[in-house]
């Protein structure tokens, strides 16, 4: 079955929600249910991660069927606007501009930035954003990653690249000295990969307001699903929130390998 | 006797080349006219003309009493009671011999594959080429060519036959079959316009020959006073050059 | 990169990579197909000769700048664009909800044909004059030479510039997941997604890749020899009478 | 989606939009003439006929075994793997460091190339086998018949062909982003992050591409009609004596 | 007399049809031969045998002391020796009429454009087609691509000139000039094999005529031999059909 499930915008008992599957240890797609993964629409796979446990949470005080749309993060937005879908939960930020365009509810997740370097570079003991004068750094395209590093003085700032594979490639290969990323993609990229080091800013770090480091619930402007969202999301308390997140950290399905 | 073709004040130019200037004349039923003339003339503008392969530039050209260069006529169906045969062959590439003998009879005519088949073969063997069926265009030497060519003309039964130096690739064993194939057709009732190089051709088969010149008629009579008699001077070049060089 | 690695992400995931690559088969298959049969058709409107009838004439010169536009604009813009207008702008303005499995193969197809278009139109030129002649002189109309002696030649000429477009769709369906189509691109970018090794994940992708248009082109080509017919043709036994 | 809004985001934006196209069409026009360079090469290599002393039979053989390869592999595997793998595996294993706009040609010409391969075979096989005789019987060697009569009559029957290539190099240009070349697609994608507006940054995207398009295609019509020459041509004055 | 051409037990099939079955003759210096026969006797093959385009099956091909077939033979300089009149014209579509008879004197022979063209406008006004320079082959009729095909291939001034029905395609007239030329040339020690149906040609012209059929030499004679003494039965009886037929 296709997308054909999609009712526009009445009423109805399923609620869909886009997202990538494919940014552990906020969502991505595996093969079987485990871990309380979810089937993805029109596919054999199913999604899992911290996107998708509190889409669930959300669903079931909305008292209505979870449907996972897997979509790229360009289609995101149309999605949700022709009413493929009806929310966004893809780790996504609720920035000023995006807020112009949809609405977010609360918050339901917060992390801070954090720099992702090779082991055994010159930044791999780097505490503060000085250390990074003269450095080569980059940030995914779209995110305010790459606006904050104009904050580190004598940066090179590289061209922003559209995704996080990428980006890795270009660290490894030398041709960035480090990227800028949020904690759990760094302790992911770290568990994966042994030549990358995450380096936590405890001299000083990224000055960043809280619509950036934030992840909120994306929805159709003026959707009447926003003030339930908000009221569930207040149900899962920051401690639930962090264990959630470890658990999603220790599911990801690099972690195995 | 009814006139099949009538050409009339018919004019065609190619840029500043003015190839066919003011051509008048006609074609009765059953009537075999040859269209002789030098290298360059219009011989095969005007035949191009008559089968609206050419856009005339002016006058008018009546086949069985409508001028078919109104705009309210089936060009296509007129084309099928004309029969064409190339002086570049042009046999259909991707067909077979067979083939290119039965798809204008099957998709044209509505023929039937099988009746298509018998009549393709009727012609095929009349031109000495009913063992090469399979073969493919590009197999075949020059006058294996011309033969099929002449086949696939043959195999839509026209009205009118018209022929582009039909022999010129031909061997002279060749010229000889199918110079009888076109007697029997000529006593059949079919009306023929043959351009041709062939003088001994033009004179024994013919009803009445036509002398091109640089884009006019410049003599038309019965072939025994054009080759005996020319009354233009012309006309008397033409041949003795002709004459004397075979 | 270590093919331990590679052995162990293919075991990992061959059923996400399989799927992938049936949905990008099926799909590019399909449209290239339908793809092949537009751009052909267009090739035939567009070459009808000039007719005598103001009527016609005008009734072509739309009709041509129609297939003009079409051409210049699906060959023109991206086709992720395409694929976001079709799918969900349908959704946005006309309230149309098309399966995504239908818009896939809509847009691929649409996007193929205007490319085929061009193609087509190289492939009559490049046939003699002749050809054409020929068939008019045998009354055929215009659309009877197209597809009985046309085309079937132009067929044969164009089949290689045929197969870049089986190729070049194999690996555009990418762009489909913005409309959320998983095909092996989106599914090879989730694998990496999750196992951080890009160069091991799109190894195996690209050998899945090879695997399709390898395949494709042997197909294509061994259709071309038959096209072609045999290098000699047999004589057929000399029965004179019937 | 508003056209206020498009005006805005216009204004707002133009010289990203501008430098963006800028990139592509610098990329995109040099990559598709190397890349038919390419192709016509491998098509004049590829036809050399057989040769009668075994050696040379033997470095024929395996040259075009180097040409299948080449063609089978930068056809088959998407454009973005080429790219990372050139680029960021050439500094891994070897530590080249390529300059980002250079390595952006190469990838985008090779890739062209392998495409054009297979068009100008299908742009050889159309001419007349007449031609290639003719050649040969005033003793022109391969080479000498191929660039002098045999290519410059491909190159009108292929110029549709090119043209697609062309477009699709504009077009496929986007992916050269993995290795940092910031080209339209990526400003555009820049953009639509910023604002969200996507229907209507890409809405400006799409007009960019259109107009690059277009005008491309119109000048290579332009040089078809040329190539063609005039329909008609004039009779040299008749001067008896020289 | 010097011995040009020695063909030698030549053969060629294609599949199960053999074309050429143990060819035996050879050519001296200045000599004129005609090779005539009907069609499908394989004429146009063994033409192009000798010319390498196409690979004999077995034989030897001996030219100036050097048997050809051997793989140590520079083919290419061999062809320029040979000028190749071909049957179905040719020209290069994408060249004018001028470029046609200049681009192998300049690219092969290396001859400065100049001269080419000077040569080039020679040869063209003997087949009087200087008017037509600038025009490209498929803007001329049958006979006058036939012309240009000439003066190409006189262009490179070769040594032996191989014919394929070099007059099939001329109108009368022009078979005369042609005649002439190639008089000329013979006059010059020009080595010339020519295939053709005009037995009239064969007959003032040749020094030596071969009679070919279904893919053997049946005959070989002076002119006179063998259209007013054939000694095989199957001469006498092309020869009957062809004289009849014109
Ligand atoms: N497209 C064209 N453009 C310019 N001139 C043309 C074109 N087609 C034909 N011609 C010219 O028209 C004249 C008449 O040509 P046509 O083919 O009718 O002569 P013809 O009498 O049949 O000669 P032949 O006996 O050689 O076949 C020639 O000079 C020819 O070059
Ligand atoms: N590629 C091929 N495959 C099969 N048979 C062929 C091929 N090429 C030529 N032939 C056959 O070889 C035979 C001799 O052909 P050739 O062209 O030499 O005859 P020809 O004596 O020149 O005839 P014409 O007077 O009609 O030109 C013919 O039967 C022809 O069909
Ligand atoms: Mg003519
Ligand atoms: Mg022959």
């Amino acid at each position: 079955g296709g997308g054909n499930a999609s009712t526009g915008e009445e009423e109805s008992d399923v609620f869909r929600v886009g997202l990538e599957a494919g940014y552990p240890p906020f969502n991505w797609t595996q093969q079987d249910d485990s871990n309380g993964a979810v089937p993805i629409d029109g596919t054999s796979e199913y999604a899992g991660g911290y996107d998708v446990e509190i889409a669930k949470r959300i669903a079931e005080g909305l008292g209505k069927e979870l449907v996972i749309v897997k979509i790229e993060w360009d289609g995101l937005l149309p999605a949700l606007e022709s009413g493929k879908i009806d929310a966004i939960i893809a780790g996504m930020s609720p920035t000023a501009e995006r807020a112009k365009a949809i609405d977010f509810t609360d918050n339901y997740y917060k992390s801070d930035l954090v720099m992702v370097v090779r082991k055994g570079s010159q930044y791999e003991n780097a505490t503060s954003l000085k250390d990074f004068a003269g450095a080569k750094i980059t940030a995914q395209l779209n995110t305010f990653h790459y606006e904050v590093i104009d904050q580190i003085e004598g940066v090179i700032k590289e061209t922003a690249m559209d995704n996080f594979p990428a980006m890795r490639v270009a660290l490894e290969s030398g041709m960035i000295d480090g990227y800028v990323s949020e904690r759990p993609e760094a302790i992911s990229a770290m568990a994966a990969n042994e030549n990358f080091v995450m380096v936590e800013f405890t001299d000083g770090g990224f000055e960043t307001s809280d619509d950036d480091t934030a992840v909120a619930v994306g929805l159709k402007k003026g959707s009447p699903l926003r003030e339930k969202i908000n009221e569930i999301l207040g149900q899962i308390s920051e401690e639930e929130r962090q264990d959630i997140m470890d658990q999603a950290i220790k599911n990801q399905p690099a972690a195995d390998n | 006797m009814e006139r099949v073709l009538d050409i009339q004040s018919l004019r065609k130019s190619f840029g500043n080349n003015e190839v066919l200037k003011n051509i008048n004349f006609s074609v009765d039923k059953g009537e075999v006219v040859c269209i002789i003339g030098s290298s360059g003339s219009g011989k095969s503008t005007l035949l191009r003309c008559i089968n609206l392969l050419e856009k005339p530039d002016g006058g008018k050209i009546i086949y069985n009493g409508r001028n078919i260069l109104e705009s309210n006529i089936n060009v296509y169906e007129y084309r099928t009671r004309l029969g064409m045969v190339f002086q570049q062959f042009n046999l259909f590439n991707n067909l077979n011999v067979l083939n290119n003998c039965t798809v204008g009879q099957i998709k044209v005519l509505g023929r039937s594959r099988e009746e298509a088949e018998e009549i393709a073969m009727k012609y095929l063997k009349v031109v000495g080429m009913d063992k090469y069926i399979n073969a493919k265009p590009r197999q075949l030497s020059g006058g294996q060519k011309q033969r099929v060519a002449i086949a696939r003309a043959l195999a839509m039964e026209p009205d009118v036959m018209l022929f582009d130096e039909p022999t010129s690739a031909l061997d002279p064993e060749m010229v000889g079959e199918v110079l009888k194939v076109m007697k029997e057709l000529a006593e059949m009732g079919l009306t023929m316009l043959v351009v041709t190089h062939e003088m001994g051709f033009a004179k024994e088969v013919s009803d009445r020959v036509v002398f091109m010149d640089k884009g006019v008629i410049a003599e038309e009579g019965e072939p025994e006073q054009i080759f005996n008699n020319p009354i233009q001077e012309r006309t008397r070049e033409f041949l003795r050059s002709t004459l004397q060089a075979v | 990169m270590s093919f331990q690695l590679v052995k162990e992400i293919f075991l990992d995931n061959w059923p996400m990579y399989l799927r992938g690559a049936g949905m990008t088969i099926v799909i590019s298959v399909i449209s290239t197909i339908l793809g092949a049969i537009i751009g052909l058709l267009i090739g035939v409107v567009r070459t009808i000769p000039e007719s005598a009838t103001r009527g016609k004439r005008v009734i072509l010169k739309v009709v041509n700048t129609i297939f003009s536009a079409y051409v210049e604009y699906f060959r023109g813009t991206p086709m992720i664009v395409q694929a976001m207008v079709i799918y969900y702008g349908s959704a946005l303005l006309f309230d149309i909800h098309l399966n995504r499995f239908v818009a896939a193969i809509i847009i691929v197809s649409i996007n193929t044909g205007a490319y085929m278009a061009e193609i087509v139109r190289g492939g009559i030129t490049s046939i003699d004059e002749g050809q054409f002649e020929a068939a008019s002189a045998i009354g055929m109309t215009h659309f009877q030479s197209m597809f009985n002696i046309i085309l079937p030649q132009v067929i044969r000429n164009i089949l290689p510039a045929t197969a870049n477009e089986f190729v070049i769709n194999i690996k555009d369906t990418s762009v489909l997941n913005v409309i959320g189509v998983t095909e092996l691109f989106f599914q090879t970018k989730s694998i990496t997604g999750n196992n951080f090794k890009f160069f091991e994940s799109y190894f195996i992708a690209s050998g899945i890749y090879l695997l399709m248009t390898f395949t494709i082109t042997r197909i294509l080509r061994h259709f071309e020899k038959r096209l072609d017919g045999p290098q000699n043709y047999d004589l057929v036994g000399n029965q004179m009478q019937v």
